[in-house]
């Protein structure tokens, strides 16, 4: 894959994106992949010159995940997604949508989870 | 005499309303198209409208998902009788391509009652056109 | 924008005055599949490639057959065809007003 | 010969009972604390009033000095009251610690005895007590529409103060006021002497100010005082000249003033102070303060100061010393700034969301265009003028009244509050409409008014395009408020809301009233309104078949009320159709839920789409128009005042 | 007699006709601008036949009301027209059907419809000053606000109040609810308020309103023809060609916001009056 | 009291779904809170069911205006896990079907602002124009929108010389036409008035939301992933648009000068485009994890795929541009007037099948 890539944790994810917004990187997206049963991969990607930065982090499914939204605004949207999709929970969201973002009450599992997961709501969204 | 003068006026007269229920934009814009001066169905007298109050003739295109279909139901509900429904695009007939993802619920019918389906994936322009035309004679059976 | 407008107003429309004036399709659009039932041999590849899974052959019954709703006319299927059986017509497909499903029956034949 | 004589005994004992019975019963409500008897009391005095109001309209003209009132010289009388009632502002000045009150207050108390004492030497060499059919308009108005605010303030008040929970009711005091109120005003346009008008014109400011203060709460007693002292302003500038007009013409004769046009020197000075006077009673730019401030009363006497009462009194004077000024400059000054006022207090009008306050505004802007309309002085415009003074006072009265009633019942007098009130109250917020329509729309008399006004205005530059900006506003200020009334999805069953049945007849006499006046304003016109131009004027319409003409214009009534009546037959008739249509949800880009004017927004909540009228505050918010407007009024009556010099 | 009766019949029949055919020939013109065909001319009469067979639904029942209200507004100042009644009375009284339309609008609760309310205020509060300065020029040319002495003028207007035909045109855009003033609706299928004032309004009652407007297409023409009043040709040639560069404008330009009309309107349109009105006064 | 607004999903100046709860005083928007799901189909998923050639008329259907770039920005992804090579030809007929679909987008877009701001006329003459470019597509490969052209390793379909001379003849009237049109998107008064000074970005706020393409360049920031040199870009001479003004004008400027920049692009692109293959063969399955950029019309589009050599891939992500523009809705509103709203929702060009896919 091109671009350097960066491990990092639950800990350090954070404080590495502010690094990396220091050193003028644009935050591009991020990608979520299931690895098995727990694991999921988080990856951060950053661009600055058309030159890609990655950030990984392999996570536990139901560890909640700290938002880099206080830091690149734009990465609310991103992590919302995965939250509907992957149920990955992030704290500190810019705008949480309470896993409305995509799928409605409808939708009973998470979508892209192979190892069936309950779509449960955590907001009021999905209560009613 | 008078109800033959109001049939003649709505075949004459069919305004619509397009709504984009998860279409990919390519029928989207192919139902665009028909309203630019190539294809001029203002010839036909048809507006769009944009808003289910006014509108005779409800053009659907792309799948339905959980999110949009009570949003499709809204609209036909807020139309006045008689009205028709055109559903266009592989989208719009079964879920086209997507009809096996997770957050597709299939076919414009599934949700409301559809006259006349317009297959392609983008329809083009003329067959939209030829979808309204017989959606229009539908309105002969809808007094 | 007002030479424009004067420009439009003088000269011809732009409009094609469909459906009194039909242009002819071009040649190689992909429309309306169709499929020489006689020289089809019923191996599936076509099912299996489409991207739409729209295609079902049955090689015991010897019949073809694919929903034209489902289908998105990419021509994956005439192209990977080695019986060269499969077509798309320039012609889009007509409008309906109820579903439909294009089924073709060919003739059993006993794989050599 | 026999019957001339009768006549006069009956005109003078209609006279009395439209000045002084009020005082008396007043008194009575005062002091007899008992609620029925209260109400009997208030509703007998009204209908005595309003009955001699009417018996009098046979008998005009007619003038006379009353001799004496229970044995005393009603002069004497008047000139102790008077004195009274200095010392009582005086004392209110001390009171409240006003300096401005207190220097005005002494310097009318000097002014007058200078006056009294020093100047005047033979007293009554004219009738005092003189009534024409401009005074007669304006006792009916008086009697009647002010009864009525009067009848309806006793379920308010009872209402009021059960809200208020007070220990001990207060209103005794309040009523005693109302009730003094109007007294004064039928003595104020009956008077021709000008010494009693000051009189009765001193009692209605105090009247005013201790309606005002009526809650005795802090911003109540802060309001009242604003108004005390601007209204003493106006009689300070009133006595100034009597001073003026005694020295000039050596008699305080309302009516030699009148007839000695057009006025010149001092007395032309003299007219424009009592114009100035006029100015701060109609509460014009830049004294505004003291009718918004007013508000803070109870309803019924937002209603009685707007539209029968005090305000009208600057509107009566200066249409009474119209034919004066005909010609001169000063008469032009008054059309600019009535035309001034109109526009401003349109514009700021249509900034308000608070709906005592659009009503306080459209009072002072129609009182402008009342004052263009006599400052223009054609006989055209004195038709509009008083064709308006009529319709505003009816219909402002029902508009307030039936705010009143609606704020009791929203506990608001916020517009925005009141958006769908036909859900609740039905019944008002129809009333209310119809208010509004007979404000803004012909056939109705407030539009014919306005109609005559800007005819007759059109020869004047900019009289006339202040009325054409100031109009438009004056649509968009109303029609919004109406169609806030009745934005309402559900379309249920038509319910009226229960009211108390005074409440109902107050509203459905005015309503009924201003209804009836529009159709029958070609009789007013040749009735009421030609002998109310009293030969100064030559009647300026030709009345046919009920249809207004003169050389230049033309404006069917009566026709126009008959389609406009059949339209409306039509157009209920389309509504009890409709009502069997189809109810369906308002567009809400496809988002509407079972819930009326709920979306299902993002996150999944239910939010309720919510409509606010533009009040356009950046343009026409009071901060920052009215120091503009002040500034602007002040420059003009520099130049009406100095003009005069 | 007779001849009122005629005179009011013209207006109840032959208005509404001849404003349907104008909007139908507006649509066509409109269509040749871009290039286009457009619908037949009669195009306006098939949608007025076609929503007065629809469903009738409401959003509220007031809306009934004021539809029938707006229509019987603008007949009535039309019939005045045609019956050479007052001018002044008669933009009154059209002003009574706009007010009615805004009050409809105002009757729902959808915010589009509420916009557009407020929007159409605007535009009565902008256009409306004007006309009355108009007809004050009209009537200081003229000496009279009666329709019939002013067709009787020898002169054409025009030659004298210039600048006041401007304005007229300016009120006439935005009646006509073209752009650059087509805030509160636009004649054109939609506009960003879905259809402004008109959301709400549909089936029959939308037709009410669409009758109405031809009304006050009609209206408005025939203030354009005061203009020239001398000679049929030149009323013919006014009103046409008024119209013509109407739709010009309507096609070459981009809507506004209302704080951009109402400063634009007000400025340009008390300028231009009042250097005219100011010239009739010192001739 | 604000006044709340549901702006969308259904609304005729919004081509597509797309919701805003706005709040509004007096006119002016104080808040806005988008909504979104409402074309969201989950094509992302189908990779499971369908294999990794199949995807790519999935993704080309992830929206029809930037069809062929997605399909392009596919096969990219899965041409680098496999190093496969793919024929210079093959690279040249990609750009020149790419800049066809820029300029059909682009035109499409100017055409759809033109009608946010209600000027109707201009809508229908960019239509009108965009027919022809929508006519090379049908002609060259059968479909107007959905073109369908590109396979792993290559492109399917192949133009010859006369069609290369027809497309050119057919670009140099379009670029007349738009040129026609100049005045009128540049220099209107009412045009001017309507976008200038309208939903400004300044370069630093564009950079920190993260936003793409024309949007981004439309603030003075010169990022292009043309430049990049994928496909044939790297042989053709071309350079980034940019405006300073960061406001609707200036994005509608930039896009302008796109579509202007297409024909010269392609120009080039038919100038010297070798002979050869049309597609390099594929017989194995891809193994590996894979970034793919293009430049899409709204900007960089991001493929992230991970496969793990079966048929099906593991999982595709695609980022697109509105995705990464929509932040700037919710950044410009705010203080604008409502009847601005469509204006600047438009100028980010808005596409939210690809944002939601
Ligand atoms: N350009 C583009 Fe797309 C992609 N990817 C984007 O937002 O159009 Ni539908
Ligand atoms: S049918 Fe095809 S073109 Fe139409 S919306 Fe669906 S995928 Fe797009
Ligand atoms: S690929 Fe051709 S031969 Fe084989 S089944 Fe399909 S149509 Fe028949
Ligand atoms: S054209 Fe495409 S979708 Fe249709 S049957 Fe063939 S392969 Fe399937």
């Amino acid at each position: 894959m091109k671009g350097e890539m960066i491990s990092v944790s639950i800990d350090t994810v954070v404080g590495e994106t502010a690094k990396i917004k220091v050193e003028g990187y644009r935050f591009v997206t991020m990608s979520c992949a299931e690895l098995d049963q727990t694991m999921i991969d988080i990856l951060y990607h950053f661009d600055k010159d058309l030159e890609l930065k990655h950030l990984r982090l392999t996570v536990l499914r139901d560890t909640p995940v700290p938002s880099v939204s206080p830091v690149y605004f734009a990465a609310f949207l991103v992590e919302n997604e995965i939250q509907d999709l992957f149920a990955v929970r992030f704290k500190g969201l810019a705008i949480d949508y309470e896993r409305t973002l995509y799928l409605d009450e409808e939708v009973k599992v998470t979508p892209f989870c192979k190892y069936t997961v309950e779509k449960t709501g955590w907001g009021v969204g999905s209560k009613q | 005499m008078f109800k033959r003068m109001i049939t003649e006026s709505r075949i004459k007269s069919p305004w619509l309303l397009h709504y984009d229920c998860g279409s990919c934009n390519g029928c989207d814009i192919e139902v665009l198209a028909c309203l630019t001066p190539v294809y001029d169905i203002e010839r036909f007298g048809i507006v769009n409208v944009g808003n289910p109050m006014h509108a005779d003739i409800l053009l659907v295109t792309g799948t339905v998902n959980h999110r949009n279909k009570k949003v499709l139901v809204n609209l036909y509900d807020q139309m006045p009788h008689p009205k028709v429904v055109v559903a266009i695009g592989s989208c719009g007939l079964s879920g086209g391509i997507f009809r096996e993802a997770y957050n597709v619920v299939g076919g414009v019918d599934k949700v409301i009652p559809v006259d006349v389906y317009v297959p392609g994936c983008p329809a083009k322009p003329e067959a939209i056109i030829d979808g309204v035309v017989i959606g229009l004679q539908k309105f002969h059976e809808k007094m | 924008m007002t030479p424009n407008i004067i420009r439009n107003f003088v000269t011809k429309r732009a409009t094609r005055r469909y459906p009194h004036e039909v242009r002819a399709p071009f040649e190689g659009a992909r429309g309306e599949l169709y499929n020489e039932i006689e020289k089809c041999t019923f191996c599936r590849i076509c099912a299996v490639k489409c991207p739409s899974q729209c295609i079902t052959v049955d090689k015991k019954t010897a019949t073809w057959e694919c929903n034209p709703f489902a289908c998105v006319y990419c021509g994956i299927c005439v192209d990977v065809c080695r019986e060269k059986c499969l077509h798309q017509k320039c012609q889009y497909r007509p409008p309906v007003c109820e579903r439909e499903i294009i089924f073709m029956k060919g003739k059993t034949k006993k794989t050599g | 010969m026999v019957t001339n004589e009768w006549n006069i005994v009956i005109v003078e004992e209609l006279v009395f009972v439209l000045i002084v019975l009020p005082f008396l019963a007043a008194i009575c409500s005062y002091l007899i604390r008992s609620g029925a008897v209260r109400s009997f009391i208030v509703l007998a005095t009204g209908s005595l009033m309003a009955a001699s109001a009417l018996l009098l309209i046979p008998r005009v003209p007619f003038a006379f000095s009353p001799k004496a009132l229970f044995g005393v010289g009603v002069h004497d009388i008047i000139l102790a009251a008077d004195f009274f009632l200095l010392f009582l502002i005086l004392y209110f000045g001390f009171k409240h610690h006003s300096l401005v009150i207190k220097i005005l207050a002494l310097f009318q108390i000097v002014l007058m005895a200078y006056l009294e004492f020093f100047l005047i030497r033979d007293d009554a060499a004219f009738l005092t007590i003189y009534c024409d059919n401009l005074t007669l308009i304006m006792v009916l108005i008086i009697s009647i529409v002010g009864s009525i605010i009067c009848v309806q303030a006793i379920p308010y008040m009872k209402n009021y103060e059960e809200h208020l929970d007070l220990k001990k009711s207060r209103q005794h005091r309040f009523f005693f006021v109302m009730i003094l109120f109007l007294g004064a005003m039928n003595g104020l346009v009956l008077s021709n002497d000008m010494v009693f008008f000051y009189f009765f014109f001193e009692v209605t400011t105090l009247c005013s100010f201790l309606l005002i203060a009526h809650d005795g709460t802090e911003t109540a007693i802060k309001n009242a005082v604003r108004a005390l002292w601007m209204n003493s302003l106006g009689g300070a500038a009133f006595i100034v000249a009597l001073v003026l007009i005694y020295k000039e013409m050596g008699a305080l004769d309302m009516q030699r003033i009148v007839h000695t046009s057009p006025a010149a020197g001092l007395c032309l000075l003299a007219l424009a102070l009592l114009c100035f006077a006029a100015f701060t009673k109609a509460a014009q730019f830049p004294f505004q303060g003291w009718l918004l401030g007013a508000m803070v009363a109870p309803t019924p006497v937002s209603a009685l100061l707007h539209s029968s009462t005090m305000v009208k009194v600057g509107v009566y004077l200066v249409l009474r010393l119209a034919p004066a000024m005909n010609g001169t400059f000063l008469s032009q000054c008054v059309a600019l700034f009535g035309g001034f006022t109109f526009l401003a207090a349109a514009a700021l009008a249509v900034g308000q969301s608070n709906g005592k306050k659009v009503l306080a505004y459209s009072t002072i802007s129609n009182l402008g265009l009342i004052f263009a309309c006599a400052g223009l002085n054609i006989p055209e415009a004195i038709t509009a003028a008083i064709l308006l003074v009529i319709f505003h006072a009816v219909i402002k009265a029902l508009l307030f009244l039936c705010v009143g009633t609606i704020e009791q019942h929203i506990e608001s007098r916020d517009i925005e509050d009141m958006r769908g009130l036909y859900a609740q109250m039905p019944l008002t917020a129809l009333t209310t409409v119809m208010g509004v329509i007979m404000m803004i729309m012909p056939p109705f008399g407030v539009l014919l008014g306005k109609w005559m006004a800007m005819e007759a205005a059109a020869r004047n530059l900019y009289v006339i395009i202040m009325i054409a900006l100031g109009s438009a506003l004056t649509v968009m200020y109303w029609a919004r408020w109406a169609g806030t009334l009745m934005s309402d999805p559900f379309a249920g069953r038509f319910r009226p809301e229960r009211q108390p049945l005074l409440t109902w007849a107050a509203l459905a006499s005015l309503c009924a009233g201003g209804g009836v006046l529009s159709i029958a304003a070609p009789w007013l016109y040749s009735r009421m309104i030609i002998p109310a131009l009293n030969g100064n004027y030559v009647p300026p319409y030709t009345v046919h078949v009920g249809i207004l003409e003169n050389s230049f214009g033309v404006f069917p009534v009566l026709p126009l009320c008959l389609v406009a009546a059949l339209g409306f037959v039509i157009s209920i008739w389309a509504v009890r159709r409709a009502a069997r249509a189809r109810i369906i949800a308002p567009y809400l880009s496809g988002l509407q839920t079972a819930e009326p004017g709920v979306f299902r927004g993002p996150m999944n909540r239910l939010v309720k789409a919510e409509a606010r009228n533009y009040y356009l505050s950046s343009i026409f918010g009071e901060e920052r128009l009215t120091t503009w407007i002040n500034l602007g009024a002040a420059v003009l009556l520099t130049l009406l005042v100095g003009g005069a010099l | 007699m007779i001849n009122t009766c005629a005179l009011i019949l013209a207006g109840l029949v032959a208005a509404p006709l001849a404003g349907g055919l104008v909007n139908g020939l507006d649509r066509i013109l409109t269509a040749r601008f871009q290039a286009r065909v457009g619908p037949p001319v009669v195009q306006p009469f098939y949608d007025v036949v076609k929503l007065l067979g629809k469903e009738k639904t409401v959003v509220n029942v007031w809306q009934a009301f004021c539809a029938y209200c707006y229509l019987a507004a603008t007949a009535i100042s039309v019939v005045l027209f045609f019956l050479q009644s007052d001018l002044l009375l008669i933009l009154f009284i059209q002003a009574v059907g706009a007010v009615f339309l805004v009050i409809g609008a105002l009757s729902s609760t959808s915010p589009y419809s509420q916009v557009g309310a407020q929007r159409e205020l605007l535009q009565i509060l902008s256009y409306e000053p004007l006309l009355v300065l108009v007809t004050v020029g009209i009537y200081l040319e003229t000496g009279s606000f009666k329709i019939g002495q002013v067709y009787a003028w020898d002169e054409p207007l025009l030659l004298k109040l210039p600048f006041l035909f401007v304005v007229l045109g300016y009120a006439l855009t935005i009646k006509l609810r073209k752009s650059p003033f087509d805030l509160s609706t636009s004649h054109h299928g939609h506009q960003e308020l879905v259809k402004g004032l008109l959301t709400d309004y549909s089936g029959p009652f939308l037709a009410l309103t669409e009758i109405g407007h031809w009304f006050e297409v009609v209206l408005i023409l025939g203030l354009c023809s005061l203009f020239w009043a001398t000679s049929w040709i030149g009323m013919i040639i006014i009103v046409a060609t008024t119209y013509f560069l109407e739709i010009v404008i309507d096609n070459v330009s981009a809507r506004m916001n209302w704080r951009w009309m109402l400063g634009y309107v007000w400025a340009m349109g008390l300028t231009l009056s009042v250097v005219n009105l100011v010239w009739l006064y010192v001739r | 009291m604000p006044q709340i607004i549901p702006f969308g999903p259904q609304h005729p100046v919004l081509p597509e779904p797309i919701h805003l709860k706005l709040s509004v005083v007096d006119g002016i928007i104080t808040e806005a809170v988008p909504a979104f799901g409402f074309v969201h189909r989950g094509l992302e998923k189908l990779a499971d069911i369908r294999d990794f050639h199949q995807m790519i008329q999935v993704v080309e259907r992830v929206c029809g205006i930037c069809s062929m770039m997605h399909a392009m920005c596919y096969a990219q992804g899965i041409e680098e896990i496999m190093g496969v090579e793919v024929p210079p030809r093959a690279r040249f007929l990609r750009v020149i079907w790419a800049e066809l679909h820029r300029m059909h987008s682009h035109l499409l877009w100017l055409g759809l602002f033109a009608d946010s701001f209600g000027f109707e006329s201009l809508f229908m003459q960019i239509w009108r124009i965009r027919e022809k470019v929508l006519d090379i597509n049908e002609a060259t490969t059968g479909n107007r929108i959905i073109v369908a052209v590109n396979v792993i390793g290559g492109v399917r379909t192949d133009l010859n010389q006369e069609q290369m001379r027809w497309i050119l003849s057919e670009l140099a009237e379009v670029e007349k036409e738009i040129r026609r049109l100049e005045t009128t998107l540049m220099d209107d008064y009412t045009v001017k008035k309507r976008t200038v000074c309208k939903g400004v970005l300044t370069r630093s706020q564009a950079f920190e939301l993260g936003l793409a393409g024309p949007t981004l360049r439309a603030s003075d920031v010169a990022q292009d992933m043309r430049m990049l040199g994928y496909a044939a870009y790297n042989e053709l001479d071309f350079e980034p648009v940019v405006e300073k003004d960061g406001d609707c004008y200036a994005r509608c400027k930039v896009r302008f000068r796109e579509t202007l920049q297409s024909i010269d692009i392609i120009r080039q692109a038919v100038s010297k485009i070798p002979e050869g293959e049309l597609s390099a063969k594929v017989k194995c399955r891809p193994d590996g994890e894979s970034v793919s950029r293009v430049e899409q019309p709204r900007g960089e589009c991001f493929y992230y795929i991970k496969a793990n050599g079966k048929k099906n891939l593991d999982r595709l992500r695609i980022r697109t541009p509105t995705f990464a523009n929509v932040p700037a809705i919710l950044a410009m509103l705010p203080g604008m007037w409502l009847s601005d709203v469509p204006v600047i929702v438009l100028s980010i060009d808005p596409c939210i099948a690809c944002t939601e896919r």
